[in-house]
Order: C-alpha cells, then sequence, then structure tokens
C-alpha cells in the first residue's frame, strides 16, 4: 500500500445523547479493499454516511485523494470521486435496468450516447445483459443490488463505498458479489466495504478496521484482527473470550 | 312533476290536432328554439335556477295561449346551457346553443364575466343575445348588434340607490351625511362599491368607511366592528346570500344602530332564501334596491304575471325573485319580437327585438314603464326599484310613480331599542 | 385605537378563533393518527350543518339538541370513510405507511363527490336555522359576548381537554396514541389497528357532528360552506401544529385574534391574505406549529 | 402427545414479489427456550413478522398450541398468545413507561389481569416501577430493552418473542437482560428469542435454528450447535 | 409475478420508434380535422380538450416527474394571461410578445417560491401551493391598479377586439386557435419526451424514485426541480395566454383559481403522470364527462359531473395509482409483443 486516497482523522458525531462516532481515523490505501467490521449499532453506518456526505461530522477530517470533503453534500462528494450503495438498496423502481444505470452515467457529462453506452456494457459487466429493458421493481433483490452497485460505478468512481453488499443473498449470489467486487478493484477503485457476513469480508478484505461503540478497536489484516480478544469479546461476548482462553 | 307531462299531453294532442285540421304547413310551426345560457350549478347556482324557472313559467304560458301566432302557432321550446359561472365554459354552452341546438336567439347568462365574452360569440355568430341580469356596463357599450339588455347597467343601480336617498331626504327634510359601504369582494360588489363612490361625492355623501369582504365569511363581527367605530349614518351594502345573511342577523344581534338603515343593492336580499332564513326583526326597515318591483304582485290585476307567479312558486318552492321576473320578462320580449318578425330568421329575428316598444303586458312584470332598445342595446327606461321592509311587507318608496298610495316609508329607522318586542 | 373598539375585537378574535379550533380538531386528531390530511375535512362539516338543518326544519328539533342525531351520524360516517375508502390504501401499501399523497387525493376525491352531492340533493339555496327563543348575552365588562359564538368557543375548549383526557386516560384513547405513535408496535401488543383507525377517524368526524349543530343556529347553509371552513381549519391545524389538540385552539384563537385585530386596520381581504401567509411562514419556519412537538 | 407452543410448517412469505422465507420448519416445545440465529437478512425479523400477523404468509401453516393462527390479523394472534418484543425495541416514545407497560395489556384476557402482570414485571425490573413515570425516550437503551420486555409480558403470551434483545446494549445490561429472561422463563412460558449474540444464547437455549437466505440450514441444541465447527466457519467466518 | 420482462422498444420497419410514428399519426389525424368538418362546435369543443391536456401537461413536466403534487399551478395561469394582455392593451405589444414575458414571469416568480418551498414534502407542500396561488388571486381580486398597471381587480381584464390579425393574436373563425393549441400541445409534449431522455429527466426521475439515492449518483436536486418547475410554469403561462387570447377575457376567480389548478392535476393523475401521453389521456377522459353531463342533463342535476371526477379520481387513487395509461400501455404492450412474437 503505497498511497492513502482516503484518509479520515478524527471524526465525531452525536445524535442527543448517544456517542455514535467517537475519533475515529482510519485510512484507504489506493486500489485497496479496506472492510468496516463491528457489530449492530456500532456507527459503521454513521461512520459510512459522513464521508458519504449524509451526516456533516462534529469534528474531524475528512481526506480524499489530499482535500477535506467532510460536511461536503452527497453530490458534491460523488463528483469528486466517491460513489456509494445503500444498505438497503434504492433503485429507481419506475425506471428500467439501463435507465437506471444512466442516471449514473450524467454525473460525469451530458454525452447521452457515451451514457447509454456505457450503461449497455455495464449491464453486461454485471451480468444483467439480458435484463437491460427489465424494470427495476420486477428485479430480484439480488439483482436491484447488483444493479445499485452497477449504477454507482456509471458515475466514474475513484473509490467506491460498499454498505452491506450481500445481505439476504444466497451463497451463490454472494460469491457471484465477491468476484464483481474484486474485479472492481482490478478496475483501479479502492473500495470501503460495510459488512456483516463475515466469511466475504475475510475473503474480501486486504485490511479491516473493527469499530464498537463509535470507537476504533482494532486494525490490520483480517486473520489476525478476528483473534484479537477486544474484537471477539465485542462481537461474541465476554463469556466467550474466557471460554476460548 | 305532474303539470308539465300534462303540458306535453296538450301539446301533442295540439299537433296532432293541427296536423289533421292543416297538413300543409306542420312544417312552419314546430317549435322555435330560444337558447338559454344561465349558472345552474356552481357559485350563482340559486340566482341561475330562478331565471329558469321564471323563462319556462313564460314560455309555457306562451305556448298555452296559443304559441307565437305569426308562425301558426309555433311553440316556444326554451333549451338551457349549464354556465358553471365560467366563461369558458359559457362560451362553450354558447356555442353548443348557436351551432348544435340551432337557436333562434339566446338569453342569459347572470354573471357579467360569463355574458361577456358569451355575446361576443352570438355577435360573431349573428345571433340575438337578450341579457338577463348582468349589469356589467361594458356589455351593451361594444356597438355590438345583436346584445340587447332589458336590465339595468350597473351604475343605474348605484344611481337609483342615492336617488332613493335623495328622495326620502327632500320628502321629509332629513339627509344622512356620512355612508359606510360594505361588499363582497369579487367583481359585482367592487364594480357597484366604484359607481357608488363615483356618484356620492356631486350629492354630498362623505363615504367615511369603504370595506371590501372576501366572500363566504364565516363571521361578519370585524366588519360589524369596524362600522361601530365609523359611525355612518347609512349603510351600502353588496353581498350574496349567505354572507348577507350572516351580516343581518350579526347585526340586529349586536344592535347596531343605523339611523338611515340599511341599504342593499339585491344580492343576498333579491334572494327568497334571505328571507326564510331570518328572523322579522332582522329585515325590518331595510332598503333593497333590485331589479323588479317586489309588491308588484300586491299592486297588479294583471293575470298573466299573477300565473307566473305562480307557476314559479310551484317549480322552486319559493316566491318570485327578480331573477325569475327578468327570466319571463326576457321570453315575453322575445315572443313581441318573434311575433313582429313572423320569422325565426335571426337576422329578422335581430331588427325586431331592436325596434320593441313594449309599454304593457307580461314583459313589464319587472316593474319598467317601457321596454325600448337605444342603438347600444341597451333598455334606457329600464330601472331597478326600491323597496323598504315595512311590518314584514317588502313595499316600493322608489321610484314614485311605482309607489303604492298606502306606503309611507319609515326614515329615519327607529334604533333597535325603540322598535317593538326589544 | 380606541381601547374599547380592540378589546372588543380580540374579544370577539377569542371566541370565534375558539370556534375555528374546535371545527378544526378532528383534522389535527386525524392527521395525528393517520397521517391522512382529510381534504374533505369542510365537507364533513357541512353534512352536519345540513343534518342539524333538517332536524330543525322538519323534525322541529332544536338544533342544540340536534347533536344526539350529529354526533352519532357523523361518526358513522366517518368509521364507514376509514373503513371502506380510505383502509384498501393503507393495506395496499407495502412499506405499511400511507402515502400522504395518495390520501390527500382520495380525500379530494371525497370532497368533490360530498359537495357535488349535496348539491344535487339539496340544491343551490341557501338555508337557515331560525330559532324563536333569545339567549341572554353575558357581559364581559362594558362588551357584551354573542351567546351562540360563545356556547361554541367555550364547547371547543371542553372537547379539546375532553379529547386530551380521554386520549391520555382511557383504554381506547391509550390505544389511538399508541397507533399513532408506532403503528406496528401497537398491532403486536394486541391493538386492532385497523378498527382504531376507523374509531379515529369516525371521532374525528363526530367533532365536525358537534360543531355543525353548535353553529347551526347562526351559521348559513349551503353546499359550499364546507370551503370556507375547510381552508381556515388548514390554516389553524398548521398553526397550532399538526397532530396537536391544544395546539388547534391555540391555534385557533391566535388566527381568530389576528384577524380580528388586523381587520380593524386592514380590509378583510388583507387580513385573509395575512393569515395566508402566516400559513406559509410557519410551514416554511417552523413545520410543527406552535404546540406541536419538533 | 400435547402440540408444541409453536410450530411452522414449510412457512413461505416475502415482500411484494421478494421471497424471503422459503419453507421454514420450526418447533418450539412447551416451556423451552429457542433461539433463531442467522446473518442479518436472513429473514428472521421477516419470520417474527409472519407469525405476529403483519405478514400474510404466502405458503405453509403457523400453529399456537395446535390452532391454526396465519390468517389471523396481529391483534388476534396477540389474543392467541403469541407475543414478540420488537426489534429496536419500539417503544411509545411519546407515552410514559406506567403507559407503555399498560397499552401492552390490551387484550381483555390481558387486562382483567392487569395489575397483578404489572405487579409481576416490576418485580422482574424493578428500575421501570421507579421510574414509571418517565417518558420513554428518556430512559437508556437497556431500560427501554426492559420496557419492551416488559409491555410483551404484559399480554401474557403463552409463546414471547424476543427479537435481537441485546442489540444495542453495553456488555453488563446484555448479561442482566439475560439473567431476566432466565428469570422469566420460570414463569412457565415459551421463548423464542433472535440474537445475534450468538454463544450468549446458545447457552441459554435448549435448542436453537440457524437460518440461512430463508431456510433452517441447522438446528439442534445450544451445545451441540456451539461445538459444531461448521457453525464456526459458515457463520462466522471463523 | 417475479416475470423478467425482456423487450426492445418497438420499432417500424423504418427503424422510427413506434411511439413516435403513432404520435406523428395522431396529431396529423387530428390536424385533419378543421378541413374535413365545417362544425364549429366540434372544433371549439377540441380546442378545449387540447387546452386541458395541454395544461395538464405542463403540470406534469413537472409535478408528474418530480413526484410533488402542486395544486397551484394556476398562479402562473394567470400571470401569463394578465401579462399578455396588459401588454397589449397598455404597450400595444403583440400577445405573442407578450405571451413570453408572461412565461418569463411566471418562470421567476415560481422559481422565487419554489425555492424555499420544495424543502416541504407531500401533504405540506401541496398546502403551501395552494396558498401562494390564493395570495396572488385576493390579491388581484381586490387590486384595481398596481403602480399604475390597471389590473381591475376581480372585475376581469377584456382584450378589445382588434379583427382578424395574427399579430393581435385574434382570429374570426376557430380554426387558427385550434391549429394554435394543437401546436402548443405537440410542443409540450415533444418537450416532455425531450426532458424525459435528457438530463434534467433522469435527474428528476431519479429523485421521485429515491432523493438519497438520487444524492449519491451526483445529483443536487435542487436546481433540477427548480429548473422543470420554471419550464413548467413558463408553458403554464403560455396556457393561460392562449386563454386569454381565445376567450378575450380573463379574471382572477377563474384564470387563477383553485378549481383550475385541480383540473390541471386530476387530468394529469387520472392519465397517467409522469408519461409523455398521460396528461392528454386524462384531458379525452375528463373533459366529454363534463361536456355530457351538461348538455345531456342541461343543469338538471347540478355537480354530477363533479361527483364523476370525484368517483373516477378515487378509483384512480385505489386501482390505478399509475393513471388509466398504464392499463392501456399493458395492453398494447401485449399486442405489440404477439405481434413481435409471430413468425
Amino acid at each position: 500500500m503505497t498511497t492513502t486516497i482516503l484518509d479520515v482523522q478524527g471524526i465525531s458525531k452525536r445524535f442527543g445523547g448517544v456517542q455514535a462516532v467517537k475519533d475515529l481515523s482510519f485510512s484507504v490505501g489506493k486500489g485497496e479493499i479496506l472492510g468496516l467490521l463491528g457489530p449492530n449499532g456500532a456507527g459503521k453506518t454513521t461512520a459510512f454516511n459522513m464521508i458519504a456526505g449524509y451526516l456533516r461530522p462534529d469534528t474531524g477530517k475528512v481526506l480524499f485523494e489530499g482535500k477535506d470533503i467532510a460536511g461536503k453534500r452527497p453530490w458534491d462528494v460523488c463528483k469528486a470521486g466517491i460513489a456509494r450503495t445503500f444498505q438497503l438498496s434504492k433503485p429507481f423502481g419506475d425506471l428500467n435496468v439501463i435507465e437506471n444505470l444512466m442516471v449514473g452515467g450524467f454525473c460525469r457529462t451530458g454525452d447521452r450516447a457515451r451514457i447509454r453506452e456505457r450503461a449497455e456494457w455495464m449491464a453486461d459487466f454485471l451480468g444483467m445483459g439480458r435484463q437491460r429493458e427489465a424494470e427495476a421493481n420486477n428485479l430480484t433483490a439480488f439483482d436491484r443490488r447488483k444493479l445499485e452497485l452497477g449504477r454507482a460505478l456509471c458515475t466514474e468512481p475513484r473509490l467506491l463505498l460498499m454498505d452491506e453488499v450481500v445481505a439476504g443473498a444466497t451463497p451463490s449470489e454472494a460469491g457471484e458479489m465477491v468476484e464483481l467486487v474484486r474485479r472492481i478493484r482490478d478496475m483501479g477503485i479502492s473500495v470501503l466495504i460495510v459488512e456483516h457476513v463475515m466469511k466475504v469480508i475475510m475473503s474480501l478484505s486486504d485490511r479491516v478496521v473493527v469499530l464498537d461503540y463509535g470507537e476504533l478497536i482494532a486494525d490490520g489484516e483480517p486473520q489476525r484482527v478476528v483473534a484479537e480478544p477486544r474484537v471477539l469479546k465485542a462481537y461474541f461476548g465476554e463469556r466467550y473470550v474466557q471460554s476460548r482462553a | 312533476m305532474a303539470k308539465p307531462s300534462r303540458n306535453r299531453i296538450a301539446l301533442l294532442a295540439s299537433t296532432m290536432l293541427f296536423g289533421v285540421l292543416a297538413a300543409g304547413p306542420a312544417l312552419a310551426q314546430s317549435a322555435v328554439k330560444i337558447g338559454c345560457a344561465l349558472p345552474l350549478s356552481g357559485g350563482s347556482a340559486t340566482v341561475g335556477n330562478q331565471t329558469r324557472a321564471g323563462a319556462l313559467a313564460a314560455a309555457e304560458q306562451i305556448n298555452a295561449a296559443g304559441g307565437i301566432k305569426a308562425l301558426n302557432g309555433a311553440k316556444l321550446e326554451v333549451v338551457f346551457g349549464d354556465t358553471q359561472s365560467k366563461a369558458d365554459i359559457g362560451v362553450t354552452e354558447t356555442e353548443r346553443l348557436v351551432t348544435r341546438e340551432n337557436v333562434a336567439a339566446l338569453c342569459g347568462a347572470f354573471n357579467s364575466a360569463v355574458t361577456f365574452p358569451a355575446t361576443e360569440v352570438a355577435e360573431r355568430y349573428k345571433t340575438p343575445w337578450v341579457v338577463v341580469g348582468s349589469v356589467k356596463d361594458e356589455i351593451t357599450e361594444r356597438n355590438f348588434k345583436y346584445v340587447f339588455r332589458i336590465n339595468n347597467k350597473a351604475t343605474y343601480d348605484a344611481r337609483e340607490q342615492l336617488d332613493a336617498l335623495d328622495l326620502l331626504a327632500k320628502e321629509t327634510g332629513k339627509k344622512p351625511k356620512t355612508i359606510a359601504m360594505l361588499y363582497e369582494g369579487s367583481d359585482w360588489g367592487r364594480s357597484h362599491a366604484a359607481n357608488v363612490k363615483r356618484f356620492a361625492k356631486d350629492r354630498g355623501y362623505d363615504i367615511v368607511l369603504d370595506e371590501a369582504a372576501p366572500p363566504n365569511q364565516v363571521d361578519f363581527s370585524n366588519q360589524l366592528l369596524k362600522i361601530r367605530g365609523a359611525r355612518p349614518d347609512a349603510v351600502i351594502v353588496a353581498l350574496y346570500t349567505p354572507d348577507h345573511l350572516l351580516f343581518s342577523r350579526q347585526l340586529m344581534e349586536q344592535r347596531l344602530d343605523l339611523p338611515f338603515g340599511i341599504h342593499s343593492v339585491g344580492g343576498g336580499t333579491e334572494d327568497p332564501a334571505f328571507y326564510k332564513g331570518l328572523p322579522q326583526r332582522a329585515v325590518d326597515y331595510v332598503f333593497v334596491q333590485e331589479d323588479w318591483q317586489i309588491d308588484k304582485l300586491q299592486q297588479t290585476n294583471d293575470k298573466t304575471i299573477l300565473a307566473i307567479a305562480e307557476r314559479t312558486k310551484e317549480m322552486l318552492g319559493y316566491g318570485m325573485s327578480a331573477y325569475a321576473a327578468q327570466g319571463a320578462s326576457a321570453m315575453y320580449v322575445l315572443a313581441d319580437a318573434l311575433e313582429r318578425s313572423g320569422s325565426t330568421d335571426r337576422e329578422k329575428l335581430r331588427d325586431a327585438i331592436a325596434a320593441s316598444d313594449i309599454q304593457s303586458g307580461p314583459a313589464l312584470i319587472t316593474g319598467y314603464g317601457r321596454i325600448k332598445f337605444d342603438e347600444q342595446g341597451q333598455n334606457t327606461h329600464a330601472h331597478g326599484v326600491i323597496s323598504q321592509n315595512l311590518n314584514g311587507q317588502r313595499r316600493t318608496i322608489w321610484p314614485l310613480e311605482n309607489r303604492g298610495s298606502e306606503t309611507k316609508p319609515v326614515w329615519p329607522v327607529p334604533a333597535w331599542s325603540e322598535r317593538k318586542g326589544s | 385605537m380606541d381601547p374599547l373598539i380592540l378589546s372588543f375585537a380580540v374579544v370577539n378574535g377569542v371566541l370565534l378563533g375558539g370556534i375555528y379550533g374546535g371545527v378544526a380538531l378532528g383534522l389535527s386528531l386525524i392527521f395525528g393518527v393517520l397521517r391522512v390530511v382529510n381534504f374533505a375535512h369542510g365537507s364533513f362539516l357541512m353534512l352536519s350543518l345540513y343534518i342539524a338543518f333538517w332536524c330543525w326544519s322538519l323534525l322541529g328539533l332544536d338544533p342544540y339538541l340536534s347533536v344526539f342525531v350529529t354526533v352519532p351520524a357523523m361518526f358513522g360516517l366517518g368509521y364507514f370513510v376509514q373503513s371502506v375508502i380510505i383502509s384498501p390504501l393503507i393495506r395496499r401499501e407495502r412499506a405499511l405507511v400511507v402515502e400522504p399523497l395518495s390520501a390527500l387525493l382520495l380525500t379530494a376525491g371525497v370532497f368533490l363527490v360530498l359537495d357535488n352531492l349535496a348539491l344535487m340533493a339539496f340544491g343551490p339555496n341557501v338555508r337557515a336555522v331560525q330559532v324563536d327563543y333569545y339567549l341572554p348575552s353575558p357581559m364581559l365588562g362594558p362588551i357584551p359576548l354573542n351567546p351562540q359564538r360563545l356556547i361554541g368557543a367555550l364547547a371547543a375548549v371542553l372537547v379539546a381537554l375532553g379529547l386530551s383526557w380521554w386520549l391520555r386516560h382511557s383504554h381506547m384513547g391509550r390505544a389511538i396514541r399508541a397507533t399513532a405513535q408506532n403503528r406496528d408496535a401497537a398491532a403486536l401488543s394486541g391493538i386492532n389497528v385497523p378498527f382504531v383507525y376507523a374509531v379515529t377517524f369516525g371521532i374525528g368526524c363526530a367533532v365536525l357532528g358537534l360543531f355543525g349543530s353548535l353553529i347551526a343556529p347562526f351559521m348559513p347553509i349551503s353546499p359550499s360552506i364546507g370551503v370556507a371552513f375547510g381552508i381556515k381549519s388548514f390554516i389553524v391545524v398548521v398553526l397550532g401544529g399538526l397532530g396537536s389538540i391544544p395546539g388547534c385552539i391555540v391555534g385557533g384563537m391566535v388566527i381568530g385574534v389576528f384577524e380580528a385585530v388586523a381587520s380593524q386596520h386592514i380590509t378583510a381581504t388583507s387580513a385573509a391574505i395575512g393569515s395566508l401567509g402566516l400559513f406559509i411562514l410557519i410551514l416554511l419556519v417552523r413545520p410543527q406549529g406552535i404546540m406541536g412537538r419538533a | 402427545m400435547s402440540s408444541p407452543a409453536l410450530r411452522l410448517t414449510n412457512l413461505h412469505a416475502g415482500y411484494g414479489d421478494v421471497r424471503v422465507l422459503r419453507g421454514v420448519d420450526l418447533e418450539l416445545p412447551v416451556g423451552a427456550i429457542v433461539a433463531l440465529i442467522g446473518s442479518n437478512g436472513a429473514g428472521k425479523t421477516t419470520l417474527l413478522r409472519t407469525v405476529s400477523g403483519l405478514l400474510r404468509p404466502t405458503a405453509g401453516t403457523i400453529e399456537l398450541g395446535g390452532e391454526r393462527i396465519d390468517t389471523l390479523p396481529p391483534h388476534r394472534v396477540v389474543e392467541a398468545g403469541f407475543v414478540q418484543s420488537p426489534e429496536g425495541k419500539q417503544l411509545f416514545t411519546g407515552m410514559t413507561i406506567l403507559e407503555n407497560l399498560i397499552v401492552g395489556a390490551h387484550t381483555p384476557r390481558a387486562r382483567a389481569r392487569r395489575a397483578e402482570t404489572l405487579e409481576e414485571v416490576f418485580e422482574l425490573f424493578p428500575i421501570l416501577a421507579e421510574r414509571r413515570q418517565s417518558p420513554a425516550s428518556a430512559l437508556s437503551g437497556g431500560q427501554q430493552q426492559m420496557v419492551a420486555v416488559g409491555r410483551a409480558l404484559m399480554a401474557l403470551p403463552r409463546v414471547l418473542a424476543l427479537d435481537e434483545p441485546s442489540l444495542g446494549l453495553a456488555p453488563i445490561m446484555v448479561d442482566r437482560l439475560f439473567e431476566s429472561i432466565a428469570r422469566i422463563r420460570q414463569r412457565n412460558l415459551s421463548i423464542l428469542i433472535i440474537e445475534q449474540n450468538v454463544f450468549q444464547v446458545l447457552e441459554m437455549a435448549d435448542s436453537a435454528y440457524v437460518l440461512e437466505n430463508g431456510q433452517i440450514s441447522m438446528s439442534g441444541t445450544g451445545e451441540a450447535l456451539l461445538k459444531n465447527d461448521h457453525l464456526r466457519e459458515t457463520y462466522l467466518g471463523l | 409475478m417475479n416475470t423478467r420482462t425482456i423487450t426492445a422498444t418497438p420499432r417500424s420497419a423504418a427503424g422510427l420508434p413506434l411511439g413516435a410514428l403513432a404520435a406523428g399519426l395522431g396529431f396529423g389525424c387530428v390536424a385533419l380535422v378543421p378541413l374535413l368538418v365545417d362544425d364549429p362546435f366540434l372544433i371549439h369543443s377540441l380546442i378545449m380538450v387540447l387546452f386541458f391536456a395541454y395544461m395538464a401537461s405542463s403540470w406534469n413536466f413537472l409535478c408528474g416527474y418530480v413526484g410533488q403534487l402542486s395544486l397551484g399551478h394556476a398562479m402562473f395561469s394567470g400571470v401569463g394571461g394578465y401579462v399578455s394582455v396588459l401588454m397589449f392593451t397598455q404597450l400595444g405589444l403583440s400577445p405573442w410578445i407578450g405571451m413570453l414575458f408572461g412565461g418569463l414571469l411566471a418562470a421567476g416568480l415560481s422559481v422565487l417560491i419554489g425555492y424555499p418551498t420544495f424543502r416541504l414534502k407531500g401533504p405540506y407542500f401541496t398546502l403551501t401551493t395552494i396558498a401562494f396561488a390564493e395570495i396572488v388571486r385576493i390579491w388581484v381580486e381586490n387590486t384595481n391598479d398596481f403602480i399604475g398597471v390597471p389590473l381591475k381587480g376581480a372585475e376581469g381584464l377584456v382584450v378589445p377586439a382588434a379583427g382578424d390579425s395574427l399579430w393581435a393574436f385574434q382570429f374570426s373563425s376557430k380554426t387558427p386557435y385550434f391549429y394554435i393549441i394543437l401546436a402548443m400541445l405537440a410542443l409540450v409534449m415533444l418537450a416532455t419526451r425531450l426532458m424525459e431522455r435528457s438530463k434534467l429527466g433522469y435527474c428528476l426521475k431519479a429523485v421521485r424514485g429515491d432523493r438519497d439515492a438520487a444524492e449519491a449518483l451526483g445529483i443536487n436536486p435542487t436546481p433540477s426541480t427548480l429548473a422543470a418547475l420554471a419550464i413548467s410554469a413558463f408553458m403554464t403561462a403560455l396556457g393561460g395566454s392562449f386563454y386569454a387570447q381565445f376567450f378575450r377575457y380573463i379574471n382572477p376567480e377563474r384564470n387563477m383559481g383553485l378549481e383550475l389548478s385541480i383540473d390541471m392535476a386530476v387530468m394529469t393523475i387520472i392519465g397517467g403522470q409522469g408519461t409523455v401521453a398521460g396528461p392528454l389521456l386524462g384531458a379525452l377522459i375528463l373533459t366529454p364527462i363534463s361536456e355530457m353531463a351538461r348538455s345531456h342533463l342541461g343543469g338538471g342535476l347540478p355537480g354530477l359531473h363533479l361527483v364523476v371526477y370525484g368517483l373516477v379520481l378515487m378509483a384512480c387513487v385505489l386501482y390505478f395509482p399509475k393513471g388509466a395509461i398504464a392499463p392501456l400501455g399493458r395492453l398494447a404492450k401485449r399486442l405489440t409483443d404477439r405481434r413481435g412474437s409471430r413468425p
């Protein structure tokens, strides 16, 4: 890992009485897949939303390619080169696959022909070439998830933020998704991924960071990190750690 | 509903009879269609339906009396179009009546906002139009050839109200000095207020309050308070029925004293429903200017007029009104013109209407002395009648020639505390 | 300005505003629980005015006694409208929340149908109830209080208090509040949500039934009377905070006093513009209204 | 043989055209604690919503104590005796603790015993008795969870379902909560518990089911599952 | 229902999309009507249908694609009508030019109002648009003279007759009006079609579909919605000018009133909002209903057509939330599919 594409420096967020994220720092390297882990309610999605521009951090900086994007609005973050997917996929239900993909393309250019061409290519890339005219409402949940991923890629990002990519997917679908993410990385796009399914994270991430109660508790190689007692405790409870010790 | 069907049978029978007696001219005595564009639904529907009843009653009467004799007893057939008080719908209905129903002449349409553009259609199709109810001055100021108005222009209404004040002042030597105006804030109320203001200055009245009210108010306390504060001698009112009802009732409840009374320019006070909705004391001594002589039925012994009143009451469930009278009057004016032209040709009919000079008969049910149109189509002999509500009877007090011999106007009006039963 | 006139204006405004608030209660309650903006609110008031009128005209029933007819009748109508017309929409929504615009359009349809059915059935004539007795006007210092409006305003305050108390302490009231706050959790606590919705809509309309009877003695009745009160109610409810019962009365009185005092300085039409402007301002600046929670 | 407290047979359900449950079979014996575990999106919450009647099953049957309940509306399911404490607590935040609990006792059966049940809940969670007049929104996460569980108990369930009761709680609170659940068990209830806190729940449960992609992939006693390497590998990725 | 439809846009032999071909054919046929029949009432009725289709289409341009329900659009129609008439009567400017100024003023006004208002969601937005429109209407109704401009209040404005003149937008025959409104409708539908496929269209549909997702794709909702609002207001204002010229009379009650806004919205919703042909379909369904209720019942049952409106609206919301065009579209699709699958 040579250069850093995203550098999160001490961001915090408080909702009423709850400190959702506390002084969180980590970085994503260029071409890296970074997994963001933590039990439910650990603050992953809050951190995610602060990077993507949906929440303004109370403190701290979010440096993307050296520029601070903290507090910028989502569309500006996107134009800067960061794309995201949502935990619950949000396709534009009454548009078909190609149209959904094209919406993403308008972020970079107004040239319809080029956008359409790229959308067609993207549909093939997603393995959805045969459904290009299908309305998003009529797709399976997994296809909608893929569609959302493709739509994000159409904005030509350099960093992709992915929230729960395989939730509800069958094992074969999960495998397909993992393969897709690898190919995206191979295209030179860095990936920050929030995921619950450990198997996916373990096989996909170059590195993981773990949050618990809004704080960073571990940062490193996946296999090593999940063996750390702090992480095990956060995930499986005190007694489990004791029983394994 | 028994009556119309009996009429239809009579009509059928007479047609058959004629068919047997004179097979030849059967064509000639087919019905003469008169189109009538009126607001039968929407905001002015009450008025529209009153006019409709009057027109129907008159047409039935004319037909029962043998139809148009100059056309071999052809019957009048009144075809209605609902304008919904909207200009575009009124124009569409006029188009339909002229081109689809092929009417010989038109009448309507109460709302000036509808009559104004609709009469243009009539003018374009060279179809005579007898204006009913609309008072906007410009309607008969456009050099149109086919548009005639029997009733007042808006300016006449305002002038007459002040004429009545002057007359009463002259008769008693007591003249009000200050006037407040309360009127509904749309077309009719505003233009009336503007006209009153124009005349008031020359006649030496001082307008101390000039207050427009948005239509369909749910309370008049605020305006009454303003009137109380302005302390006018008299109030000129132009409100539609629901607002006028509310205003009069609250005025009574608040016992607001106005030495020279309320002077209403029709609207709500022309509507029989108004008097059904209020106790007598709320309307005592109120002056009403309207386009027919309210006590005509008491003063006349013309059987045709009484019959029209009877029939209208049957259709509406309540007594005659200015609008029913105007509808009936329009039918008689048209029938008169048809008799004289002897033709349903619109051009000839138009010339006949233009040449009208009616000085007696049921066409004058509205109380005018005469109907004769100027070159703009305005009946220059039109005048409203101003009545005062005396002992539960509305008695004409102006013009003097229409005032009954036993009618004594009460002027100034007694304060609430001096009235009977209070 | 003359202080006497001003105090007259304020007293009038409070009385009238109380009635505005009372009429708006049902709108606020229905929105608070069902999240449905009832466009047909005014039409329901129009109907209850007609019921009160016909009771008086045909049966000779005093309008104040006609509450025994209007309240149950309007409750039944409201119950019917909710369970037959609006509830299919709630059942259809996949996300299990009523899409507010569809509900608005649906009630707009109800408004068109009710107002024009009334026009077809009763005709366009204006009608008015006339009672042949006089209620004495109580005096507030030098200011006489209009007894009929005083009754209306007092009733509004009492109904608002009673409704709040009932919602707080009764079994059904708690169920209604629970459903308003969290529909699914309410269902999981054994509450029959469709029934609660229908009852709430019924109560909202029953309150209108009550005010139909209370204002019938002084309000001219025509098929289009609902619109005037409907628009007023929207302003009142937004001002007081959508869904807030006390806010409704406060909002009504604020509008009543505002219009009364403003009308003394400017024309009533300008005051109407002013209250619409206030309505927009509140929506933009403080959408939760005066009394609503953020 | 008496029928189990809850039995799901070949249960299918979903949202619109999205199928979430694809033939679930599950049995909860009377008086037992059964855990249902599975990753996010596996369909655990959908399963509870379906049993509760918030979602209509597309196929299969749900029996409560031998009676079919799969066509009942939610309030009838509660009356029949299946009560869940939903995920994310879902309290009535505008109400006090006491009101939240009272609303829980809505069915006629529960209302008749309301005072006694309330006493029992307060005994179980004494802190709630102390703060009974506080608004629910002013409580800590653990206390809110207590209210949610208490509210469900107020309905006098025969089967109590707890959806992620430890979500967002501090470890110490989780421990306390599980202790309480163990005590509730003594009330002769059957409990269906959904947890992500896998190990702790497996220790407590009599048996457990693993839900994957809308199907039961594994079941057995808690101990057996804890020892099962396959579970650790597939579900925990260890 | 988990079917995956795989269809390509049906194309004719010449390669033109069938939709465009059908639209062209349809407009061509309608354009022939005045040449084939000499029936002024029919032409007049057609003008009214086309006018309402035009107004509904203008409304649809914003509301159908942004997914917000405005019930204040009549305000723009009024502004258009008043500006074009006043410029003609006061400055002697051709209504064609006045129309453009009216459109621009309406567009400017719409942006001023829209900027704060678009933050509001659902019914709040709707109620605010009503309030704005009512303020403008009440103000005009009560203003006889505004800084020297004779608005004439509630009385309304009259366009003085100027004879048969293209410059003055006045014709003695109805046929020119017919072609003008037909062309305007064709233009607004074409503009809608182009917008649908442009960046703006995609942005609007994305915002309507899911605001958060749209923002994540680099779309700032504010400028897109404001642009659509301005265009929609502009076109509505042109419609208002047409009305003024056609009837040569306007007043605030009819040309700025709530009823006109409701007509525009209800026609679009019943026909199918967010589609090019929906508003036209809605106008084709509803205008004849009211026409028939009037001419056949002649006011015998006042308000009947509005009862029917209300029932149709309720049925649409409950059973055809995408409007009448949705079942028709499915039917057309089935037909073309069947034809396409034939060997």
